[in-house]
């Protein structure tokens, strides 16, 4: 049972007010003396909207915005791609994976903190040590599901293709990847987020430009209305990007049957 | 002619007071009348951006004299060419409630302390006050709260009884009414009675060989900085406050202007080193620090007032 | 698969068998599975079967005897525990490439419609794209399914989907043709009209067809040799009935044959008692 | 094909060797006059392996691992816990999902370093705040994954356990549950890692003791081979609870069919 | 489902049909697929089919006429297009909880070993875990499966795993049983088998039974009418044969019958010219 686009989205416009005036009434209404969410911590979404629109409107946020967008979507694709490359390499490889099995998963722990000087020493301050920061972490995500995902192929679905005479190759395209790709999209839902996270913490750690840096300047002086307005931009053009995802997600999965029987 | 007109120069917090003369000289302009082209790169602590320094990322940092005393050590040649803080700034407060208990640096013996981060300077001038009151660096406890909200709130929730921090942090406590302060290393009064003397803070360095390569270039920002602190000297707090970006004020002009006040005599009036603030610095380190063997030190590296002296000239 | 060779008018009498080389050689083959925490499981004793070149056998033989996987022995997807396979005098290792095979589960790609599920195999060979489409196409229509090319396979019939893998398998028109009861789905006359089909592209380039059905009279019709199995575990081939029942044949007619009677008669004697060995020990109560 | 354990190890034992051979080749043999990993940044694999040796030879260790593996095991414990009953619950209410949806990847996009504050604010200067942080990591990872998992379940399967009178709970257990579980532990996988960055991220923000407090102490003052030593003793930590995480798994997945005609 | 009432012995002859109450009304039913990009599938033309309770009806047609699409609808999991679907004279909405449905596909849980998936239909309904296991191990061995119940599914053979699936819903009794190609991959002395097993147990309890078949000697064999669909799209009922052979049967017996012979002729006649149309268009060359 399909909900009504329409009502949808007014359940959705009704949760983010109950959001909102949970906030205004823990950041204004004292509760035994104690504030629910103190103003010095957590600003007031007023306020926050009110900044919002001023770096809109006084167009300060579009540099920002733009070299932040880049940096995530350049570590979105390398790190989903690298993911899905490398996974599907482990996958058909059994040995190799086995052999670098615990390698990979020691250097998903490897908190990225500490890596981001290393980055910047090879990367330079750019973008690019930004983007090396996201695709460590939206590498991960994609490569571990990619790998499972493979491995999850019908085995006789896999054997009728093999005897039909494919080659490595051809299984690829027309058996792993097709079969592959509810896993993929699943991480890549998750790494959109992480990519985008990725290089705001880049930037928090030594940048000139862009959304973390300006987090990071805001966080410095107590500018908590800032830091919120930072993240709810950040929050919401991760919705843009991952409109798109779910877009190519539709179109490549056209496929799928409509879960049976969940009519009624 | 200037080498290099693109520099770009790297900071652990801009908007810090520590580092206000870099803003000031960034928005008065002095950087443009320089000849500069100067594009600032913030980190996320004074020791990211002397790594990107290393690293080769960025031309020159304004941050911590203390660092070109460390990278000697590293065998890295870094040197400062002008002082920007004579003072370091720290501050150490005890929580109102703790007032009465802990009066001096001694009483600290047991506290929870919080400091920016461990091994950072707030944590290393706690450890030398505690050497000189003759304790153990493990007779408190160290929590590193870091910088911002958060140090505000351990404070606040009264998980930790001292505080070793710098402004904005203190002011904001001093403002909420959180804490007394035991020691002020933002006054001259409180550094004579910690160091006996000046004790340099922040400075601006570069790697040597970037000296070498571009001396003109080096010699402009000496230039540009001389003017901020000759301006910083007789600047109003207002015209500071009016100078600086509006963000930040910490939400508010007059805490802004509370705490500048506060940190007023830590700028540096002439941008020198001398060489009894160098041994303090360095006194401060090897105290606090027994791997650092102070005869492998040469002093004289750490500072180039050649700069210095040409831009007091001009 | 070397469809140009050999290709012959549909109506011309079967290849004489005898003097063919062999196609498929499965000599003391047996076959193990080995599950955790039990004894290893024997679902095939020492077994030898030879099928020619241009030879149809069918195989039956009460369920869960060990006839799929027989199959897949020869297919190369199952490594028997003992003796060789030999495919036309190359000892297997690996897949049996001059195979088609024809599983009994279904085997569709989900994320492929009818159409290109066919056309794939041919796109496979090098076959290029708008050629493999008309082919499957025409494939389609070949199984009563012209109207159905677009369909994804979950929007088909059981019947349905198992006719999309037939055509799948007979558009490349492999040497060796393995057939997992490639019928059992359709009803009676479809099963007829696919059995006329199958026959005709079989004489076109002597093919060898090994072809598991639980229809005696099926296997009769459609067959040179009818192999029985004895019930498992550690089943045997325990009966090998050569048909000799003249070709071409019409399906639906030859089972008028008197000879046809004798033949089914003879058989199920002996398959009847093997079934009954199956349930020696599960008889229902 | 299985790989002899032995060769197997021999392998890794070999990558190990190699790798370790090129960050000393890096970080002592110079290459046109500069360094390929300078000793500034990378330290050097014999200091830093000695600097292991003495963590634990002098015990100093041991209290910074248990706080550090506490908050990693809480973490990941609540934040997977988290995962699958939210993850479960949004693939079952697809009305609750389809509002939610959208803040679901709003917050997933927050950056954690920034919500570090709150959190302190909240919980304190211990190990919860740190549990608080790996949670926002390892819950979205997981939760993503078990509601791709739950939809993923194979319709006539679902059709058949409906029809056999199943209620939702009994569906939950013996459906849903069982043929998510490989998309689980597909995350699980990667959650693992996250789950210690995490909990070092927080401690690296503010703390006193741990192994991110020790290697921000290193930091401080430029200590590259301590910053190492302890990512090592990271990384090797996250093996051992992955460990785990595999033996549970395998136990949990014995029914799944080896994949056929993989075998030769 | 009262398992508990109106237990009669097995040899008992078939309940009065025609008084008893009607268990399953299909009233003007029809079916329609949606599929993206493509006109609405109408596979199923409004249709009407009443099943008595203690009745057995076999549904024969072509391949991809719609049974299975019937037998869903009349499960609940597929909403018809139009007309209405009565259980027992209630308007079924949701999930028919007085049906057992043997699906045409494997439906077996793959994460249960045979006797688990067997037992979780009976656990479902409260019965205790050690009952419940002893229940299953006792249908498996009516099934001829007793020494497979701690296989998974994908240890078994196809057939097997049928059977473990007719296990897996007679176990519960349900008051109506629907059976998509139960036999399907079973040989023909199995089928017998397990066919006299189903009127043992139908007869039992006055159980209402809708079955679909390929094999219409079995549909024959066992049932009360046989109903015949015509081929899709827009399939109907286009013939409704009662079966007047005497109960208690015996379904290897009952073939010598000249009147199962009469019948079957009948029957096949129409069926013919039924499928004949199915080919209409595709007609295999
Ligand atoms: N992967 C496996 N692991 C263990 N036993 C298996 C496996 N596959 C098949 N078997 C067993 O081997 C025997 C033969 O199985 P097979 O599938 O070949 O039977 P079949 O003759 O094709 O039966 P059917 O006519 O029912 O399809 C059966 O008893 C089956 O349980
Ligand atoms: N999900 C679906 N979407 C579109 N069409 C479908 C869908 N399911 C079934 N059909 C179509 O509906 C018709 C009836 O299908 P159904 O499965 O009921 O056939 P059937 O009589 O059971 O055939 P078979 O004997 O081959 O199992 C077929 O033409 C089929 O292609
Ligand atoms: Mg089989
Ligand atoms: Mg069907």
């Amino acid at each position: 049972m399909r909900i009504h686009p329409a009502k949808l989205f007014l359940l959705q416009i009704l949760v983010a007010v109950a959001v909102l005036a949970f906030w205004q009434v823990g950041a204004t209404v004292p509760i035994g003396g104690d504030y629910l969410l103190p103003e010095f911590f957590f600003s007031k979404p007023w306020d926050v909207i009110a900044r919002v629109y001023q770096l809109f409107a006084t167009g300060t946020i579009w540099k920002h915005l733009y070299i932040t967008l880049t940096e995530t979507v350049l570590a979105f694709v390398i790190g989903s791609a690298g993911g899905i490359v490398i996974g599907f390499w482990f996958a058909r490889k059994p040995t190799v994976a086995a052999v670098f099995d615990p390698y990979v998963k020691m250097v998903n722990a490897l908190p990225r903190v500490v890596l981001a000087p290393i980055f910047m020493l090879w990367l330079g301050l750019g973008i690019w040590s930004k983007v090396a920061l996201g695709v460590t972490l939206v590498f991960f995500i994609v490569f571990f599901n990619v790998y499972q995902g493979v491995k999850e192929v019908s085995p006789v679905v896999l054997a009728n293709a093999r005897m039909m005479g494919m080659s490595e190759r051809q299984l690829f395209r027309n058996v792993y990847w097709p079969s592959a790709l509810s896993w993929m999209f699943s991480s890549l839902h998750t790494s959109v987020g992480f990519a985008l996270v990725g290089a705001v913490v880049g930037e928090y750690l030594g940048s000139s430009a862009g959304l973390g840096y300006l987090i990071h300047q805001a966080e410095g002086v107590f500018d908590v209305t800032g830091v919120f307005a930072g993240m709810f931009i950040l929050a919401a053009f991760v919705l843009v990007i991952d409109f798109g995802v779910t877009r190519v997600e539709r179109r490549l999965l056209v496929w799928r049957p409509q879960p049976a029987g969940e009519q009624n | 002619e200037i080498e290099k007109p693109n520099v770009t120069l790297g900071v652990g917090g801009k908007p810090l007071l520590y580092y206000l003369p870099l803003t000031l000289a960034e928005r008065l302009g002095y950087f443009k009348d320089a000849g500069l082209n100067v594009e600032i790169n913030d980190f996320g602590g004074g020791s990211k951006s002397l790594q990107a320094l290393i690293g080769g990322s960025v031309d020159g940092v304004t941050g911590a004299y203390e660092h070109t005393i460390r990278m000697q050590q590293k065998k890295q040649d870094i040197r400062a060419v002008i002082d920007l803080g004579r003072y370091p700034g720290i501050v150490v407060g005890v929580r109102k409630a703790e007032a009465d208990k802990i009066k001096s640096v001694a009483d600290l013996k047991g506290a929870k302390i919080g400091v920016t981060a461990p091994g950072s300077s707030t944590y290393i001038l706690v450890q030398y006050l505690m050497r000189k009151a003759g304790m153990n660096p493990d007779d408190a406890s160290f929590i590193g709260v870091g910088g911002g909200a958060s140090a505000v709130a351990a404070m606040q929730n009264g998980e930790i009884d001292a505080i070793s921090h710098l402004d904005p942090v203190i002011s904001k406590l001093q403002d909420m009414g959180e804490i007394n302060i035991l020691v002020d290393t933002r006054t001259t009064e409180g550094t004579e009675q910690v160091f006996g003397g000046m004790n340099p803070a922040a400075v601006l360095y570069f790697k040597e060989s970037f000296i070498k390569d571009n001396p003109n270039t080096v010699q402009a920002l000496t230039n540009a900085f001389y003017r901020t602190l000759k301006w910083l000297e007789k600047a109003t707090p207002e015209e500071v406050a009016a100078t600086v970006p509006e963000e930040y004020w910490l939400g508010d002009k007059s805490l802004y202007i509370k705490a500048f006040n506060a940190s007023r005599q830590s700028y540096s009036t002439d941008g020198n080193i001398d060489e009894a603030s160098m041994k303090s610095a360095l006194n401060l380190i090897t105290t606090t620090d027994p791997s650092v063997d102070p005869k492998s030190i040469d002093l004289s590296k750490t500072f180039d007032g050649s700069f210095l002296a040409k831009a007091k000239g001009q | 698969m070397d469809t140009a060779t050999a290709r012959k008018p549909a109506t011309e009498p079967p290849p004489s068998v005898a003097a063919a080389p062999v196609a498929v050689a499965l000599d003391d083959v047996s076959i193990s599975f080995a599950m955790k925490g039990q004894p290893l499981f024997k679902a095939v004793a020492p077994t030898s079967l030879h099928v020619r070149e241009g030879e149809f056998v069918a195989i039956v033989g009460p369920t869960g005897c060990g006839k799929s996987t027989l199959l897949n022995a020869t297919a190369g997807l199952l490594r028997p525990a003992g003796g060789t396979v030999a495919i036309f005098g190359e000892p297997l290792s690996g897949l049996n490439e001059k195979a088609g095979y024809l599983f009994q589960q279904d085997a569709l790609m989900p994320w492929k419609t009818a159409a290109d599920n066919v056309a794939i195999a041919l796109e496979i060979g090098g076959t290029r794209r708008a050629e493999a489409l008309a082919q499957a196409q025409d494939w389609l229509k070949k199984v009563g399914l012209g109207r159905f090319g677009d369909r994804y396979p979950h929007q088909l019939s059981g019947g349905q989907r198992k006719r999309v893998g037939l055509a799948q398998v007979l558009v490349r028109h492999p040497k060796i043709l393995l057939m997992d009861e490639p019928f059992g789905p359709l009803d009676a006359q479809t099963r007829q009209i696919m059995g006329t089909l199958l026959l005709r592209l079989w004489a076109q380039d002597r093919k060898a067809v090994m072809f598991v059905t639980h229809d005696l009279e099926e296997a009769i019709a459609l067959s040179d040799r009818v192999v029985i199995m004895s019930a498992g575990p550690e089943a045997r081939i325990i009966g090998d009935f050569p048909i000799d029942l003249e070709r071409p044949r019409d399906t639906a007619e030859i089972r008028l044959d008197p000879r046809f009677h004798t033949l089914h008669r003879q058989i199920w004697d002996q398959l009847k008692t093997e079934v009954a060995k199956t349930y020696g020990e599960d008889m229902p109560s």
